[in-house]
């Protein structure tokens, strides 16, 4: 049994293993062992923490992570302050980062495929053997033209080592592979620039911000970093409004302040209409004659009248939002969303510069220089190019590293046959995913928290990754696997790459970021800097662009494609918790509801609800989908957010292989697509697509967590309004407030209890949450929380201590939706508390509505008597297949079955800082506790503090003007107070 | 009736006499270890600080058993043919540690951190008894809620239930 | 009320005691129905504890369901037999005492069958002696501000009292049982009749004591349901926290408990022929009660409603519409129909006096009641405050297996009684006919 | 340990012969009576003129008892580890006050039995000799206890006044 033998060996080197986390609530003697260290590690002492700083890969744009290591494993990891991308805040992709680590089903061991077709473990020997084998030959034969590698996005040192590898074995073909790639930005900025990269976008700076199907909350470019910016907008100023422009309404989209439906594969003639109006109405700021004729020819026929009866938005809207836009200083137009990577993606991208340009944009919101990382992937059609070097049998060797073709490429393209011809398929993979079952050789690539590297998600970011664990299976870093494939062949090249592992390597390049950034300090100094901090990260300075002469865009009014008209558009989406795909074998993104649907653990088709009448279909119902490039059937889900002639479909799911939670769940609409590529910059074509929609005879209750969907009056995703003229209407006066407090403290019929030394409390601001769920993935993962799998989900039975509720409202500006994070409120006079006969849930002197689990034996009256339903029953014990369980909190225990449990504000890390404090003998600061959820929060949208002390944060928002408690009416007297949303009404 | 008067009576005091008996009966938990340890050499003869070996108690929540390297620190010259301490070295060539028995265990529900008590001056044999004076490590105190929270109780700290529960 | 002049004192005595003859074929039939009714339940309960509470439909937000639901009901079953057997006679009505040793026994059985549900509800039932108040080693005592806790020490009272009742009631039929066995059987009864020998002295103790278990069962009757009611009351679930509740789950309990007196009582009366003693107009009365007490729950009923409506309180209102017109309105019509249109049948003679009618209207009633309680815990339960986590709740076949076994416990009890023990009084029968007299003097 | 008592036991079938046997018996003087009988009456009570049975004390300190240990227990047990749940006082009395009830009922119901069983010298282990089973179904026995020298003019009483039996019990 390899496995279990590495897990010993892995707790030998650091021990305290059998720190078990297993409830065992019998009182007899257990015969266990404790596994000391043989030989202890430096600095590391069993039962304290220690962090370190790493970077997160499950997605190109590169946060900053800290990992928090207990007796030798990471248990939890968080957002990086340092980091310039992420600033602390992360996720919920990269929270759950630590479940493709202790992945159970990670490749564990080279494989080799025998002719049977089924894989056969081999030793490393024979399986470097193998590849040097081929590699050999083909340099024998001259013939390495017919060798291609193919990576997903490697920037930094791994990147110039595989060209120093690829040299060393005269290999020419390198692919960077990603799946959502950004290219229609890249070549719009060469038209309309001349520089083609991907601009750095400072949200934070922008009053209004126009996206163009640009989901920058959830999945555009860099989510993370734009959450925070736009968390900080809404801050500086609350009335900065955002609107989204797109078919369908997504995560960005409900956080806009207006969410302008169009007709689809009309956004370019918006754009430029806009562009028209503004030019016309003389609102744009100062450009040179010669810009100004050039742009106005290029929109002379997009007339308000034409483009309004063309995109279907009122004449009046358009005067509006260009009036406002053009005044805003500065304003930011976004692009390149999948929902606009249609057959005009780079005229739309074009026309967004433009308006950018003309409105004084450029350089201050949308900053160039900065080289965002994305913007090196090669588009999909050199993809097509090489499937068809291959069909030419052309290309005879396929090193893949960490890329899921097979999953990711449409059927159309034609791949999925095309793999099966080439002889020699070698997949470096973490997973065995749907493109490893298909190779020849298997070789396990170690998790970037078993391996050293660095990143640089754009220009003057050297994020720094350091391995927190040993790797847990026989795998190696994709540099250790190059360099010593290297070492292995003739001397000459041993002269070029002198190095035996890949740390030393990355050691030694930084020697050259060391020399250009700051020769002033030694190296060993700039070094264990660079690893404390998680990289070295430096202020790049803008680079000024001027409009290109040559601008140009296909300025005809384009109406869509001649396709019959009772066919309908479908958009697909990444996913927030799948991304494009990578996310689907982890448990705990299956097992958070998506913040839209709220459905979990499958995939399904968004549908307007008269579509779904005209269709005869309700949620649940199947329907088939039919495109000219594929057919799939998926069950129906009722969205109001989306146009009557628009269906979409999130990816992600659908894989065939990729693990035991991935596997066979769900249908992966990327096979829909068509291998048709946009002409002007080769990506793919994601929409619109059209197909047809038909009810077929099978139906399914989805895994939805949600109950009602609307709030029936009862305030709980409270908002105000503001008008441009009026400001913020009905806020909150001193006078109001003070009141509230007098009458507050008549209500109650005994006197309060007194807190002696602290009292918890928590502050959420609706106006800054945008729903992401980061905080529940986090949650979770600190908490040992249990995965109940879709069936009992179904069941309403999911175990999420917070949840992110979702409300629809029909105010103002139209379709309203609401998030708000409901977790316990810790009542002053919970309900939960007196009915308990045993005391398993009482009121603790520091406010806290704490939780004795292994008292409670399960009456469950508690969790009836909630009024905001927040506390979770375990209806079963629940497994955390091996190794997943070692990720597992060892502060917080495991529940039993039959036992209640809920939010405890963390109780672990109150208790520890508290434990620091007075071991320090002084009194807790101000922000030195922060629970899980508040941690991650992109948007800093949760403050946790003491209410007792006057100065705290907590204390200073806690009567605020936007102020309300959830049901204040029943008088819980709860401590967790919600500052009402704000929206623009219109 | 008369009959099954004495049987009756005989059977009552029996399961009297078991129920009381049993806890007298039972002997304190003192597992046989890998290698037969002797607390009394160490910590008694020779007066090593509990510290020295259990050197995280005053640190962390848990007061760490010595590792191999710490036993070999000494053992590598002193007392090294004696057969247990031979069986150290076997370890040690094997580089592998040594599987203790854990003898006092907190149920994974509830949180006790030795650093707390170690640095506000309670001794360790307020809990552990007079280690110095075991050949073979054995269990002194039960270890079961009660027992902790009477000196809490004792020495008014505090009886929150979630200082201690988690 | 009088009995026919020709029922002597030796008749009594011999009438009753033929119930306890050996018994029948029927006899054993339903006998072999009810254990195997049994064994299956007792198999769910297995399973539940081995495989966790979840395989029970109950979820999140609907914590309670069909366990609670059946220890409301057998706890309300149990009432009417206090009534009968304590408070009328209390009031001193004549007619009760051929038919309250029945009705005392339904009580004890029915509190023995609601005692199990809570513990077959916990989550973890194998702790549930952390609800009982005894000094542990952890120095932790129970929470008495919890309505549960109150549950514990009144259903634990309230069977203690009324087994103490009963067996008050019992002892002098025991003597008379034990006069006529022979051998082994003697030995039994006579040890269980304490060597009672009906001397003056006995009879002077044994009918004050009678008395005052009386006077103080009755309060408790109606401590006990109110306790239980305020298992509801005393939350802030919309639907259940409303100061009604405790005298409308007095009135119902004795509703569905003397609905539940006819289902035992008449075919009782017809296996063991006691017509002389158990007469139509014993079945009449009770059924005159019934349209009371269905009245009276009728207007309760009613009353929430007004309440909803008047409170002008969102969530009170969602619930009352949801109950009508929601999810679950079929249990609702159900419970309506059946518990207050249904006994008004009892208005005319006819269906008061046909034991036909009078069985069926009986079952119909227990039916209804039952669903009474279903709806009032689950619909409050699946539309409460919060709408996002408003949900639905499907009982599984574990919980009907259970559900079943419950009365299948509770019918194995009754059906051994009647044959060890006499099911109905003979002395307190006897205190009613003429004692025989010479007349002469 | 049978309760062996020498005297004469007449055994009747009527309940007017039985009272009118009492009210002679206890006209000669005759006080230690025993009358079984197998339902109890009014009448029979009276003429034994008995005093009122003492078991409503024992109810009532049962009450009492009851009561107080309720108070002692819910009291008690909070302030021994105050914990405060939904912000009510550590000793809310309304709650307590139902556990009080419940307490004051149990305790004076077994304070009853208990009282029954003393004063009615219950449980016997065995019958008396004089005891005959046929009182459990339609007789009544008059069991006068008197030295052996006064069985005949007793006998002679019971006869004449209609006894159907007479048994003489000797020690």
């Amino acid at each position: 049994m390899r496995f279990s033998l590495s897990r010993r060996n892995f707790l030998k080197m650091l021990g305290f293993g059998s720190a078990s986390t297993a409830l065992s609530s019998c009182s007899s003697e257990p015969i266990d062992k404790i596994i000391p260290y043989l030989i202890p590690p430096e600095e590391a002492v069993p039962g304290i923490a220690d962090w370190y700083a790493t970077l997160c890969r499950e997605c190109p744009s590169g946060c900053g992570l800290l990992a928090k290591i207990r007796e030798g494993r990471p248990i939890k990891v968080e957002g990086n302050p340092h980091h310039p991308v992420n600033r602390g805040g992360l996720c919920m992709r990269g929270q759950a980062s630590l479940q493709s680590l202790f992945n159970p089903d990670r490749i564990r061991t080279p494989m080799i495929k025998r002719e049977s077709g089924d894989f056969q473990t081999i030793s490393w020997k024979d399986a470097e053997k193998e590849i040097l084998d081929i590699l050999k030959t083909k340099i024998d034969q001259q013939k390495t033209g017919e060798i291609a590698v193919i990576t997903p996005l490697i920037k930094g040192s791994l990147e110039r080592l595989l060209k120093k590898w690829m040299d060393a074995f005269h290999i020419k073909n390198h692919l960077i592979y990603e799946p959502i790639s950004y290219e229609d930005i890249k070549e719009a900025n060469r038209i309309v620039f001349s520089k083609a990269e991907i601009p750095l976008y400072s949200i934070e700076k922008a009053e209004m911000i126009l996206s163009f199907g640009a989901d920058f909350l959830e999945t555009w470019i860099s989510p993370v970093e734009y959450s925070k910016a736009f968390g900080n907008m809404k801050r500086v100023d609350i009335k900065r409004q955002l609107i989204y422009i797109g078919q369908r309404m997504s995560l960005t989209a409900a956080n806009a302040d207006e969410w302008i439906s169009l007709k689809p594969g009309t956004e370019k003639a918006l754009i430029l209409g806009l562009i028209h109006f503004i030019l016309k109405e003389k609102l744009h700021s100062d450009l040179p004659f010669l810009e100004l004729e050039l742009i106005k020819g290029l929109v002379k026929d997009f007339s308000l009248d034409r483009v309004s009866s063309h995109t279907g938005v009122s004449q009046q809207t358009i005067e509006r939002i260009g009036k406002e836009f053009s005044k805003a200083n500065p304003g930011l137009a976004l692009g390149g969303g999948i929902a606009v990577k249609g057959l005009y993606a780079t005229d739309i991208s074009v026309a967004v510069n433009l308006l950018n340009y003309i409105c004084g944009n450029i350089g201050r919101t949308v900053r160039f220089g900065h080289e965002i990382g994305i913007g090196r992937v090669n588009p999909y059609r050199d993809m097509l190019r090489l499937i068809e070097s291959i069909e030419q049998s052309r290309l005879k060797v396929l090193l893949l590293y960490n890329v899921n073709l097979m999953y990711n490429l449409p059927d159309s393209s034609g791949f999925q046959e095309a793999i099966k011809r080439i002889p020699h398929v070698i997949s470096i993979s973490q997973f065995m995913d749907d493109t490893a079952k298909e190779a020849n050789l298997i070789i396990p690539s170690s998790m970037s928290f078993e391996e050293w590297g660095d990143y640089m998600p754009r220009k003057g970011v050297f994020g720094l990754q350091q391995p927190v664990i040993k790797p847990l299976f026989e795998s190696r870093g994709f540099g250790d696997i190059l360099l010593s494939l290297v070492r292995s062949i003739d001397e000459k090249q041993k002269g070029q790459i002198p190095w035996n592992n890949f740390h030393d390597y990355l050691k030694n390049s930084w020697k050259g970021i060391h020399k250009d950034l700051s020769p002033e300090i030694g190296f060993d100094h700039f070094w264990e800097g660079s690893l404390r901090r998680g990289g070295v990260f430096r202020a790049e300075t803008d680079k000024e662009v001027k409009l290109s002469t040559k601008v140009s865009l296909d300025s005809k009014i384009d109406l869509k494609d001649k396709e019959d008209e009772k066919s309908s558009t479908l958009l697909l989406y990444p996913s927030i918790k799948y991304f494009d795909g990578r996310g689907a074998n982890k448990p705990l993104l299956q097992e958070i509801s998506d913040p839209l649907s709220k459905i979990a653990w499958d995939t399904y088709l968004e549908m307007n609800p008269e579509t779904a009448v005209a269709l005869k279909v309700v949620e649940g119902d199947f329907v088939s989908v039919e495109s000219k490039d594929g057919r799939m059937e998926l069950p129906v889900h009722i969205y109001e957010g989306i146009r009557k002639d628009v269906v979409a479909v999130p990816l992600g799911l659908g894989h065939i292989e990729y693990g035991r939670y991935a596997k066979q769940r769900g249908v992966n609409p990327i096979n829909l697509l068509s291998k048709k590529t946009e002409e002007i910059s080769g990506g793919v074509i994601w929409s619109p697509i059209f197909v047809k929609i038909e009810r077929i005879n099978k139906k399914k209750s989805l895994a939805s967590t949600q109950g009602g969907r609307r709030q029936f009056g009862r305030g709980i995703a409270q908002a105000l309004f503001f008008s441009i003229g009026k400001g913020i209407l009905h806020l909150k006066t001193e006078k109001d407030i003070k009141k509230e407090i007098k009458e507050g403290k008549k209500r109650d019929m005994y006197k309060p209890h007194p807190y002696p030394e602290h009292k918890w409390g928590m502050v959420i601001d609706l106006n800054a949450c945008i729903g992401c769920s980061a905080c529940v993935a986090a949650c979770y993962m600190e908490n040992n929380i249990g995965i109940v799998g879709e069936r009992e989900v179904i069941r309403g039975r999911e175990m999420e201590w917070i949840r992110i509720e979702k409300y629809v409202e029909n105010k103002g500006n139209g379709l309203d939706i609401r998030f708000v994070p409901m977790l316990c409120q810790h009542c002053e006079n919970a309900p939960c508390e007196p009915v308990c006969p045993v005391y398993a849930a009482y009121h603790n002197p520091e406010g806290l509505n704490a939780q004795i689990y292994n008292r409670c034996v399960g009456t469950r009256y508690c969790s009836n008597n909630c009024p905001y339903k927040v506390r979770r029953f375990n209806w079963f014990s629940h497994s955390w297949p091996e190794p997943l369980n070692w990720q597992l909190n060892p502060d917080v225990t495991v529940r039993e079955v039959g036992v209640m449990e809920k939010c405890t504000f963390c109780i672990q890390r109150i208790r520890e800082k508290k434990e620091v404090a007075k071991e320090e003998g002084r009194r807790l600061r101000d922000g030195e506790i922060i629970p899980a959820c508040a941690q991650t929060c992109p948007t800093e949208a949760i403050v946790f503090g003491d209410l007792k002390d006057p100065k705290s944060r907590v204390s200073k928002l806690w009567n605020s003007q936007r102020g309300y408690r959830v049901l204040e009416e029943i008088n819980t007297k709860p401590s967790v107070v919600y500052l009402k949303k704000i929206k623009r009404e219109i | 009736m008369k009959l099954f008067k004495k049987p009756l009576l005989i059977f009552l005091s029996g399961c009297v006499i078991l129920f009381f008996g049993s806890g007298f009966l039972k002997s304190p938990y003192a597992p046989v270890q890998p290698i037969e340890f002797s607390h009394k050499i160490h910590a008694g003869n020779y007066e090593l600080a509990c510290l020295y070996c259990h050197s995280y108690a005053n640190r962390s929540s848990y007061a760490g058993i010595p590792s191999v390297q710490r036993c070999m620190g000494c053992h590598k010259i002193t007392a090294q043919n004696k057969p247990e301490v031979k069986k150290i070295h076997e370890y040690w060539n094997k580089k592998e540690p040594i599987p203790w028995v854990r003898v006092y265990k907190v149920p994974d529900f509830a949180y006790f951190t030795h650093r707390r008590h170690v640095n506000k001056g309670i001794n360790c044999t307020t809990c552990h008894g007079e280690v110095e004076k075991m050949e073979r490590i054995q269990k002194v105190s039960s270890l079961k809620m009660g027992w902790c929270v009477k000196c809490h109780k004792e020495n008014q700290v505090s009886r929150d239930c979630i200082t201690c529960h988690k | 009320m009088r009995y026919s002049k020709d029922i002597t004192y030796g008749k009594v005595n011999t009438d009753i005691l033929k119930i306890l003859e050996k018994p029948g074929k029927i006899y054993y039939f339903l006998l072999f129905i009810v254990l195997s009714v049994l064994s299956v339940g007792v198999f769910a309960w297995v399973y539940q504890i081995y495989s966790g509470i979840g395989v029970a439909g109950i979820t999140h937000p609907v914590a309670w369901g069909i366990y609670i639901t059946n220890f409301v009901f057998w706890v309300g079953i149990a009432h009417s037999g206090t009534l009968i057997s304590a408070i009328l006679y209390l009031f001193r009505v004549s007619w009760r005492n051929s038919i309250y040793r029945s009705a005392e026994a339904m009580t004890v059985f029915a509190i023995m069958t609601a005692g199990l549900f809570p513990i077959i509800h916990l989550g973890r039932s194998w702790y549930f002696y952390y609800l009982v108040p005894y000094p542990s080693q952890t120095m932790l005592w129970p929470n008495f501000r919890s309505p549960l806790i109150w549950d514990v020490f009144a259903v634990t009272t309230y069977f203690i009292i009324s087994f103490i009742f009963l067996y008050m009631g019992l002892l002098p039929d025991i003597a008379a049982v034990r006069d006529k066995a022979k051998g082994f059987k003697k030995k039994i009864y006579s040890l269980i009749s304490l060597g009672w020998s009906g001397t003056d002295r006995e009879w002077r103790h044994h009918s004050s004591a009678y008395l005052f278990l009386a006077a103080m069962a009755t309060p408790l009757v109606v401590s006990v349901h109110s306790v239980v009611s305020w298992d509801f009351a005393m939350s802030i679930v919309p639907g259940w926290h409303s100061t009604i509740f405790a005298p409308y789950f007095v009135a119902g309990a004795i509703h569905s408990g003397l609905a539940m007196v006819l289902t035992l009582l008449i075919p009782l009366r017809k296996v063991f022929k006691l017509e002389e003693y158990i007469t139509q107009k014993h079945f009449e009365n009770l059924a005159k009660i019934i349209i009371f007490t269905g009245l009276i729950v009728a207007y309760s009923y009613a009353t929430e409603f007004f309440i909803a409506w008047y409170s002008n309180n969102i969530y009170e209102q969602e619930i009352y519409k949801y109950r009508v017109i929601g999810d679950y309105a079929l249990y609702f019509w159900i419970m309506v129909i059946f518990n207050t249109i249904v006994p008004l049948l009892f208005f005319f003679k006819k269906m008061r006096t046909s034991t036909v009618s009078l069985l069926i209207i009986s079952i119909l009633i227990n039916i209804g009641m039952w669903f009474e309680r279903l709806v009032i815990i689950v619909t409050s339960l699946a539309h409460e405050y919060i709408p996002f986590s408003w949900g639905l709740y499907r009982p599984t076949w574990v919980e009907i297996a259970i559900l079943a076994g419950g009365f299948a416990f509770f019918a194995l009890l009754f059906l051994l009684f009647v044959k060890v023990l006499p099911a109905v009084s003979i002395s307190e029968i006897k205190e009613q006919i003429e004692p025989p007299r010479k007349g002469e003097s | 340990m049978k309760r062996r008592a020498s005297g004469v036991l007449g055994i009747f079938s009527h309940l007017d012969l039985v009272v009118k046997t009492i009210k002679r018996l206890k006209e000669e003087g005759h006080q230690d009576l025993r009358v079984s009988s197998p339902a109890p009456f009014h009448e029979i009570e009276e003429v034994l003129e008995s005093r009122v049975s003492p078991v409503r004390f024992f109810a009532l300190i049962g009450g009492i008892l009851g009561a107080l240990s309720g108070f002692a227990l819910t009291i008690g047990t909070s302030i021994s580890w105050p914990l405060i749940t939904g912000g009510k006082p550590i000793i809310s009395i309304p709650p307590f006050l139902i556990i009080v009830f419940e307490l004051t009922i149990l305790f004076g119901g077994v304070g009853t039995l208990i009282g029954v069983f003393l004063n009615a010298r219950l449980p016997k282990i065995s019958l008396d000799t004089t005891y005959d089973p046929r009182f459990s179904e339609d007789l009544f026995g008059v069991f006068v206890s008197c030295p052996k020298e006064k069985f005949h003019s007793i006998a002679e009483i019971l006869k004449s006044s209609g006894a159907e039996e007479v048994r003489f019990e000797e020690d």
